[in-house]
């Protein structure tokens, strides 16, 4: 029996994955992504923004090993103390480890990015692509509707929602997806008017195939790309607005460590104790670069149509 | 790389552009003339003296009118005639008849008698605003007031007692924004559809007090323009601005560069920052501000008296106080404020978690429970919130911290809806009273009752005994007695109420050294701005 | 003989044909009053069903029981919702917007007062976002892969990721604190309040007009600070899309046939690829004007800046409905207002899309 | 099998309406394969589209196999009714492999042979099982129209509109595609119309053409006849003409359409 | 013979994501004041070799040849400064699609004085006299209401009548059309043709037609040049297209269907040797 050594496994593998003659359609799907990883791989500054993400998947993952605590345990007697081999990033006003503090929230952070993509891309795909395919009155209603929530000031309407709602950090991820779905809506729509008189739609349509079908499975799959590509660019939007409702006191509630929030209650600290509210400050700098760079490299790979590169 | 070079050029142009516009400022700091203070003015919503209710209404309303009775900026602690000169008490206590100074003068010109100070007062319980509570407790309401208050010549007033409360109290409430004198000539022209001229006074001023109202820009600013024919004589500032600047790191910068006087609203740890700047001056003034817990008593736990007991003992009051409440808060445990007349003194609760923890578990929820905490999102309420918070989790209780601004947060309060409330409290007027009235008389627990105003009452703390002694001590003539009687409340308020007052605030006013006699007395509408000099 | 497209007929199934001026006016008012309808119902809604209390944000929180169910029914509360709502859209109708709680002014007044505190802030930063931007964005397509266009990314990606509050702040700090070259928050120093008289509002202007030169210098170095940080994300979102509007026309046939006829290089960047990326930046600028427009609340609050933004936030806050309504509707409408100016300033830069 | 009566479909409405086909009728015969020539917008593709229900905007009389057809289609009318476009690059959905997309006509008319039926047909149309895995951006132009040729036969319908097939190809994979059609048609006795541009294309295919121009039928002819040259019509002695290659003297001739 | 210009050893290569590609592959040839047709399917590397003639082609190629001689000069070593003054004014260039290489926002008629302006000191009002006649010329009625239409205005026909205007206004001494006429329907084609054909008899011009359409080149051209995979597989006089030698040549005229030939049509059957010069037909 012949010795496989690693080498040959890999390049077993990469035979597997390129081979011109797909054996499934796993095969073939596997293949396609491979082929996307490729291409994405080569890129970058797309890769510079997946590793940051993936960092942040990371550190949120390892929370528990990579802290000493929990982020929240107080200690009064050592309040805003600069940062030091103790308390790597210093700490805060209530004397907690900044560096606890924002590795926890990186946990948060996810939570929001998840929770609000979970949220927008049924509501904008569906909203979108009923609009742009059965068009008429259905478009001209959907569209009126979704013009009316572009036509809001978004922070202010997420400033209402939450209002409404009472503040928290699941209110304030709520109100963002509430303000945050009407772009979707339009791309998707506008995607679906330019595919919806494509040959392949006419062809499913000859074949016999039902609305929800032509829906489903033609036309969704082609939009899901751009806005994919969009929800990942629209990530550190997101991100700064829920920043931002935390720094209007209306996102996460204390004592958990938000980023934004951190920055609002250390905004004061910025004259004497800088890294009080710097410090988070950059990290959502870091992590909105990161989906932005992700983005543009997904663009990249999704929608080669775009100019962009 | 043309291109690139014409972009370049264009981008050089601008920021050349861009330096050509700081050079040519000269940085004019403030003018000698002007006083120019960075504060928080969001509170501000008018300036109708039967009206204001907020920090900085009562502040600029006590600049701009004279009160029937004051404490004068020379002197805090004396109650002295304002725009009387002198009153009587009848022999029965009753009534009380005022001489008002002649030879004073409203902003306008007009000369100030008898008929504004008898306007001025039925005004206030005619149009029955959120104060007006201060005057109608004597008894008066809009049908008996034009009885009780009457002007009984040109320049005397009698105004008659309807109620049991002593007199002093009533001179008391006099000095309060209630109190304030207005222009009835000049208010009167400006009435529509019979408001009294609430509308126009809102956002006007007509009366006799040092400084009148020339600007008012909601969230901006305030400017308030000297009155040269004051009775105290001409202020030295010709303009006392108030502007509004809501970050404190932005009015720390504002007075480290010298663009404002003073900076009103800054944190301990920034004051911290600025001491031993040069030309910096730090201030403290004691005030009569309080910051408080409430427990609900309808709650299930909570309205354990044990467990209410273990809450005192489970607040770090000295960590906050020696941290990041240094210089503006110290630690005081009753609900009169300290340093002024029948205050109570001692702080006999020390955070004690074992003996917390031994309460609770008394009480029978030694596994811990889960509550709510409710409070302001302004500094430091954010802060003393988590520290609760944390010293709670040490006794097993599991706290959400829940920040909402006042106007979300009251009406959860006064629905009986709160679980654990960190809020603060100043007196209206300087009596003990006003705060007993507030904390420690709940007349009618009933849900229906609806006294929403009174902190008793939103907790429902239902004690026959201490709403007795809070209106008896209300009615004591006897000074001695009710110092005494005050006391006593406060002692056993301390041990049962649901509240537990855990600071008192003291105001750290930071200002330019040049900048002097800014007088700021214990309560939030004795501010003065008339002995400013620069 | 037979119609001709370019397109060719097979092209146009179901592609709607210009609809002809009647209902273009039509169709624009509409969806002017649509939006004012959708606007205020949203914000009326929420404003109902707000935690916060309005009748305590004007009583205060000790007001007794009888203050409060007076200013209760003086407000109309006690009224079913809708009625509440038709009532103010009548009024709103009359020109009657109400009262503002927090300010005790009419919120029209309110509205005149603060809108063009932000008009001016968000009009320079989209100036600043197009004038540099676009040259930005032109030259990196251009220099495609080279070091401008790494840079000009570099800075995109800054614009686009840097939470602004933050932002602002330490440039306060910066400029203001350490360097001393540029003037603190505020739209104008204090003591020049009253100064000039308000004639739009818009203090450069008036103060030009008015002559008064002093003023006018230093409402122009209170704006160099907070309309630079708010220009951040527009001169990123501008200077990107130039770029890849003008990398999509650089690959052009027609770009081909300009260098085929021997121009300049120049020529053919700005005389040609240029004004067909200027068509389509139209609707781009026009969409970052609006958006901040409404979205300088943030730089607002940094800056004391008393625009608009602010206005609505803190009348949210202090559940000032007729404030945050007011508000909302003018800049909803503004939004829209902008949309359809820009729609109509693309129809006239592009004849393809001149309907005639 | 097929007839169309006065038909007519206008697009857009009032003074911006465009006729593009104007009372148009002919009939094809079970078993043939029916031409339509044209120059771009004289309606050839229109008059298609209608037919195959992808157009709601026509007025007349359509029939196939005797049935008077609605503006809605029922799933068993595309059973008997197939369509394959013209271009292969739009006409395949990039992102479902050729599996997907033969797979997805057998889902929707419910066949259970799914498996067989891929097999053979990517055998019929002279792709090897090794394509059924593909996505079509792996496939060159002619192998692309051929899966679009296999996913209308799948169903074995009778009818096939083929619409301009081959007009963005490479002449030597017209060649290839027009014989796979003709094979196709000889081995299931498929009914065609087939639209083109292309008169020797059509000539080549067909058994009877028509002539359209401006939205008409200007003449219906037999392929004979075309062979012959001997058209009535002068438009299609122009189109003729112009077929053939360049001639400076019939260039002369011609008449500008602009 | 006579030549205006001379290409030795032309290569044009790609460098894309899957490596370089080889478009253009050592092709010489020359060309008099005559029709030159280049002939080939898609990617047979025609339409790169007109670009690279005039210099124009893409960032991600690059160009190598012995020379391209044009008037003594080498445009393949010349700078892109004196290669503008070739373009436009010397060779010029009409391309595929109107609807395309027209920009779309601006004024045919600037179009094309802008062409005239950019090699002559003319002044706007003189440009603009030279377009309308240009405009006449190329049988366009109503030339000074054409003068101000926009390219989405004008039928396909007319677009390739005004580039031709455009590119033939400085009167150049080459023109290279690239399928000027596959995006018309066929009676234009034969119009577009005529006016083409016009102009290089009057202005005694070389031309380069590329089209992918061997019939019409062999009728319209006076030489044919057949390329297959980046290299000139044959070179003939079109009359003598009939005895093409290339087996590729004779497999593209076999599977053209016509209205003579019946049946099955003949299918072209590909050789990799083509590609290694072993039929290179010079």
């Amino acid at each position: 029996m012949p010795q496989l050594s690693t080498k040959n496994i890999f390049s077993k593998y990469r035979y597997w994955l390129t081979i011109a003659t797909p054996q499934s359609v796993w095969h073939a799907r596997f293949q396609r992504v491979y082929i996307a990883w490729l291409s994405f791989s080569k890129n970058p500054i797309a890769m510079t923004g997946l590793y940051i993400i993936l960092s942040l998947l990371i550190l949120a993952m390892f929370a528990p090993l990579i802290t000493s605590g929990d982020g929240t345990s107080q200690e009064l007697q050592n309040r805003l103390l600069a940062p030091s081999a103790n308390h790597w990033l210093g700490t805060d006003e209530l004397g907690r480890d900044i560096f606890d503090r924002i590795v926890w929230g990186s946990q948060i952070t996810l939570y929001i990015v998840i929770l609000v993509a979970i949220i927008v891309l049924p509501i904008g795909l569906l909203i979108g692509t009923v609009a742009g395919y059965i068009g008429g009155w259905v478009d001209t209603i959907l569209m009126r509707v979704t013009d009316i929530f572009l036509a809001f000031p978004r922070l202010i309407l997420a400033l209402a929602f939450v209002a409404a709602l009472g503040p928290g950090l699941d209110n304030a991820v709520l109100a963002i997806a509430l303000t945050a779905w009407s772009p979707f809506a339009r791309i998707a729509r506008a995607e679906t008017l330019t595919i919806r008189n494509s040959e392949h739609i006419l062809a499913a349509r000859v074949q016999g195939a039902s609305t929800t079908r032509i829906l489903l499975h033609h036309i969704t799959p082609l939009c899901l790309s751009s806005v994919i590509v969009r929800l990942t660019l629209d990530m550190a939007g997101i991100i700064l607005t829920a920043a931002a409702l935390g720094f209007l006191g209306l996102g996460a509630q204390p004592p958990m460590p938000e980023w934004g929030a951190m920055i609002s209650s250390g905004r004061q600290y910025l004259l004497d104790q800088w890294w009080v509210p710097t410090i988070p400050g950059i990290a959502i700098l870091i992590v909105s670069m990161g989906f932005n760079l992700l983005g543009d490299g997904l663009r990249d790979v999704l929608d080669p149509r775009s100019g962009e590169g | 790389m043309k291109l690139i070079k014409r972009g370049v050029y264009s981008v050089l142009a601008l920021v050349g552009l861009t330096f050509l516009c700081i050079s040519s400022v000269a940085y004019a700091k403030t003018p000698s003339n002007t006083l120019v203070m960075a504060k928080s003015i969001s509170d501000l919503i008018t300036l109708d003296p039967a009206e204001v209710f907020e920090l900085t209404g009562g502040e600029v309303i006590c600049n701009i009118y004279d009160r029937v009775m004051m404490f004068e900026a020379e002197d805090l602690t004396k109650l002295v005639g304002g725009v009387a000169e002198s009153y009587k008490i009848s022999g029965n206590g009753k009534t009380v008849t005022f001489k008002i100074r002649s030879g004073q003068k409203f902003h306008s010109g007009n000369p100030v008698t008898a008929s504004d100070v008898e306007f001025s007062l039925r005004r206030v319980v005619h149009l029955k605003k959120t104060p007006s509570f201060i005057l109608t407790q004597f008894g008066w309401d809009k049908d008996n007031v034009d009885k009780l208050i009457k002007a009984t010549g040109p320049m005397t007033v009698s105004v008659t007692n309807n109620s049991d409360f002593s007199a002093g109290l009533l001179l008391n409430a006099l000095s309060a924004g209630v109190g304030s004198v207005v222009d009835k000539k000049v208010v009167m022209s400006h009435e529509k559809n019979g408001d009294m001229g609430y509308e126009w006074l809102k956002t006007n001023s007509a009366g006799s007090g040092p400084f009148s109202l020339k600007t008012w820009k909601a969230n901006e600013l305030v400017v308030l323009e000297a009155n040269p024919e004051h009775r105290h004589g001409k202020p030295k500032m010709k303009r006392v601005i108030l502007r509004h600047v809501a970050e404190p790191a932005a009015q720390r910068l504002l007075v480290e560069k010298g663009d404002v006087d003073m900076a009103r609203n800054l944190t301990p740890d920034q004051i911290k920052g600025l001491k031993g700047k040069k030309g910096i001056v730090i201030d403290n003034n004691a005030k009569a501000g309080s910051v408080y817990m409430a427990t609900n008593n309808t709650h299930p736990i909570l309205g354990n008296a044990d467990v209410r007991k273990a809450i005192r003992y489970v607040v770090d009051y000295e960590g906050m106080a020696n941290s990041f409440l240094a210089g503006q808060y110290k630690v005081h445990q009753s609900f009169w404020p300290g340093g002024l007349w029948a205050s109570l003194e001692n702080n006999p609760f020390k955070q004690d978690l074992t003996k917390a923890k031994s309460l609770v578990s008394k009480a029978g929820h030694g596994k811990g429970f889960k509550i709510v905490i409710d409070t302001l999102t302004t500094a430091p309420f954010p802060e003393i919130a988590q520290s609760v918070q944390q010293s709670l989790s040490k006794i097993g209780v599991e706290a959400e911290i829940i920040l909402s601004e006042g106007k979300t947060l009251w009406p959860k309060y006064r629905a009986r809806k709160h679980e654990l409330i960190i809020a603060r409290w100043s007196p209206d007027y300087v009596d003990p009273h006003s705060n007993a009235d507030a904390f420690a008389h709940n007349p009618d627990n009933r849900q229906e009752a609806k006294l929403t105003g009174k902190p008793a009452w939103r907790t429902s703390w239902d004690d026959k005994g201490i709403t007795a002694l809070t209106e008896a001590a209300a009615r004591e003539l006897d000074l001695v007695k009710r110092e005494q009687m005050y006391l006593d409340l406060q002692r056993q308020f301390q041990q049962t109420a649901p509240f537990t007052f855990m600071f008192q605030s003291s105001e750290q006013l930071v200002r330019q050294d040049r900048v002097k006699g800014f007088v700021s007395g214990a309560n939030f509408d004795l501010v003065f701005y008339r002995l400013v000099s620069k | 003989m037979g119609l001709k497209t370019p397109l060719g007929l097979e092209g146009m199934v179901n592609k709607s044909f210009p609809p002809p001026i009647v209902g273009q006016l039509f169709r624009l008012f509409s969806s002017l009053i649509l939006t004012f309808i959708g606007l205020t119902a949203i914000t009326f809604i929420i404003g109902r069903v707000m935690p916060a209390d309005p009748v305590l944000a004007i009583v205060g929180d000790r007001a007794s029981r009888e203050v409060y169910d007076a200013m209760y029914l003086q407000m109309g509360l006690d009224k079913p919702l809708i009625q509440q709502y038709l009532i103010y859209i009548s009024n709103v109708v009359q020109g009657d917007f109400g009262k503002s709680i927090m300010t005790a002014r009419d919120v029209l007044d309110d509205l005149i007062r603060f809108f063009p505190a932000t008009l001016e802030l968000a009009t320079i930063a989209t100036l600043i976002g197009v004038f540099i931007g676009v040259p930005m964005g032109v030259g990196a397509a251009v220099y495609q892969g080279q070091w401008f266009d790494h840079l000009v990314r570099v800075i995109g990606l800054f614009g686009y990721s840097v939470p602004i509050f933050w932002l602002g702040m330490v440039a306060l700090l910066i400029f203001y604190g350490w360097l001393d070259v540029l003037p603190g928050p505020g739209r104008i120093e204090v003591f020049y309040d009253g100064v000039v008289n308000p004639v739009t509002g818009i203090i450069l202007i008036d103060s030009a007009l008015q002559e008064e030169w002093e003023v006018f210098w230093n409402a122009v170095d209170h704006l160099i600070l907070p309309s630079t940080i708010l220009a951040t994300f527009a001169l990123a979102y501008i200077a990107r899309m130039t770029r890849s509007f003008m990398l999509d026309q650089l690959n052009q046939e027609y770009v081909l046939t300009a260098r085929v006829k021997g121009l300049k290089e120049s020529s053919v960047i700005w005389g040609h690829a240029f004004r067909n990326v200027l068509v389509q930046l139209i609707t781009i600028i026009g969409l970052t004007y609006a958006s901040l427009l409404e979205g300088s609340v943030l730089t607002e609050t940094i800056f004391s800046w008393p625009g608009i933004g602010q206005y609505i936030t803190t009348s949210l806050f202090n559940a000032d409905m007729n404030a945050v309504i007011g508000g909302t509707v003018v800049v909803g409408i503004c939004f829209v207002g902008i949309n359809i100016l820009s729609d109509a300033l693309y129809k006239l830069a592009d004849p393809r899309a001149r309907g005639d | 099998m097929i007839d169309a009566r006065d038909l007519s479909i206008t697009f857009g409405m009032g003074a911006s309406a465009v006729h593009a086909v104007q009372k148009v009728s002919f009939s094809v015969k079970q078993g043939e394969s029916y031409g339509i020539v044209g120059e771009s917008g004289s309606g050839k593709s229109t008059i298609l589209r209608a037919l195959a229900g992808l157009n709601k905007d026509w007025s007349g009389e359509l029939r196939v196999k005797d049935v008077i057809l609605s503006r809605k289609r029922s799933i068993d009318f595309y059973r008997g009714l197939q369509m394959v476009f013209q271009d292969p690059y739009g006409s395949l959905h990039p992102r479902h492999t050729v599996n997907d997309i033969l797979n997805e006509p057998l889902i929707i008319h419910k066949f259970s042979d799914r498996e067989r039926r891929i097999n053979q047909v990517l055998k019929e149309v002279g792709l090897g099982s090794d394509y059924r895995f593909r996505f079509p951006h792996q496939l060159s132009g002619g192998q692309r129209q051929r899966i679009s040729i296999a996913r209308a036969i799948i169903i074995s319908p009778s009818i096939l509109l083929l619409d301009e097939p081959t007009s963005a190809l490479d002449v030597s994979v017209q060649a290839e595609i027009l014989n796979l059609l003709q094979g196709m048609r000889a081995a299931h006795n498929l009914t065609y119309i087939l639209v083109s541009h292309n008169l020797s294309v059509v000539a080549h295919m067909c058994d009877r053409l028509a002539i359209m121009n401006a939205g008409k039928i200007v003449e219906e002819l037999d392929v004979e006849h075309l062979r012959q040259k001997t058209p009535e019509h002068p438009y299609t002695k122009q189109l003729l003409q112009a077929s053939t290659g360049y001639d400076r003297s019939i260039a002369d001739t011609l008449e500008w359409f602009d | 013979m006579q030549y205006l210009l001379n290409v030795e050893k032309l290569s044009v290569s790609f460098e894309t994501p899957k490596g370089v590609v080889d478009a253009v592959r050592e092709i010489s040839f020359t060309l008099g004041k005559e029709r030159l047709g280049i002939v080939g399917e898609s990617g047979s590397g025609k339409s790169q070799t007109g670009r690279a003639i005039l210099g124009l082609t893409s960032k991600n190629g690059s160009v190598s040849a012995n020379h391209i001689l044009f008037d003594g000069a080498d445009l393949s070593r010349m700078t892109e400064r004196d290669m503008r003054k070739i373009r436009g004014a010397r060779i010029s260039m009409i391309m595929q699609d109107p609807r395309y290489s027209l920009n779309p926002v601006m004024r045919v008629g600037e179009q094309i004085a802008e062409a005239f302006r950019v090699h002559t000191r003319a002044s706007r009002r003189q440009a603009k006299d030279r377009t309308i006649e240009m405009l006449n010329r190329v049988k366009i009625r109503e030339a000074d209401k054409v003068y101000n239409l926009f390219p989405h205005e004008v039928s396909g026909g007319m677009g390739q009548r005004i580039m031709i205007a455009m590119m033939l206004i400085p009167e150049p001494d080459i023109l290279i059309a690239d399928e000027p006429t596959s995006a018309l329907d066929v009676t234009v084609q034969l119009q577009i043709l005529s006016i083409l054909d016009d102009m290089v008899r009057e202005q005694g011009m070389g031309l380069i037609l590329i089209s992918h359409d061997l019939n019409l080149v062999s009728s319209f051209c006076d030489r044919v040049l057949v390329m297959y995979g980046g290299q000139i597989l044959e070179s003939l006089n079109a009359s003598d297209l009939n005895n093409a030698k290339h087996p590729y040549t004779r497999g593209l005229l076999n599977c053209l269907p016509s209205l003579e030939r019946q049946g099955e049509l003949a299918v072209l059957t590909r050789d990799p040797k083509w590609l290694e010069g072993g039929y290179n037909i010079p």
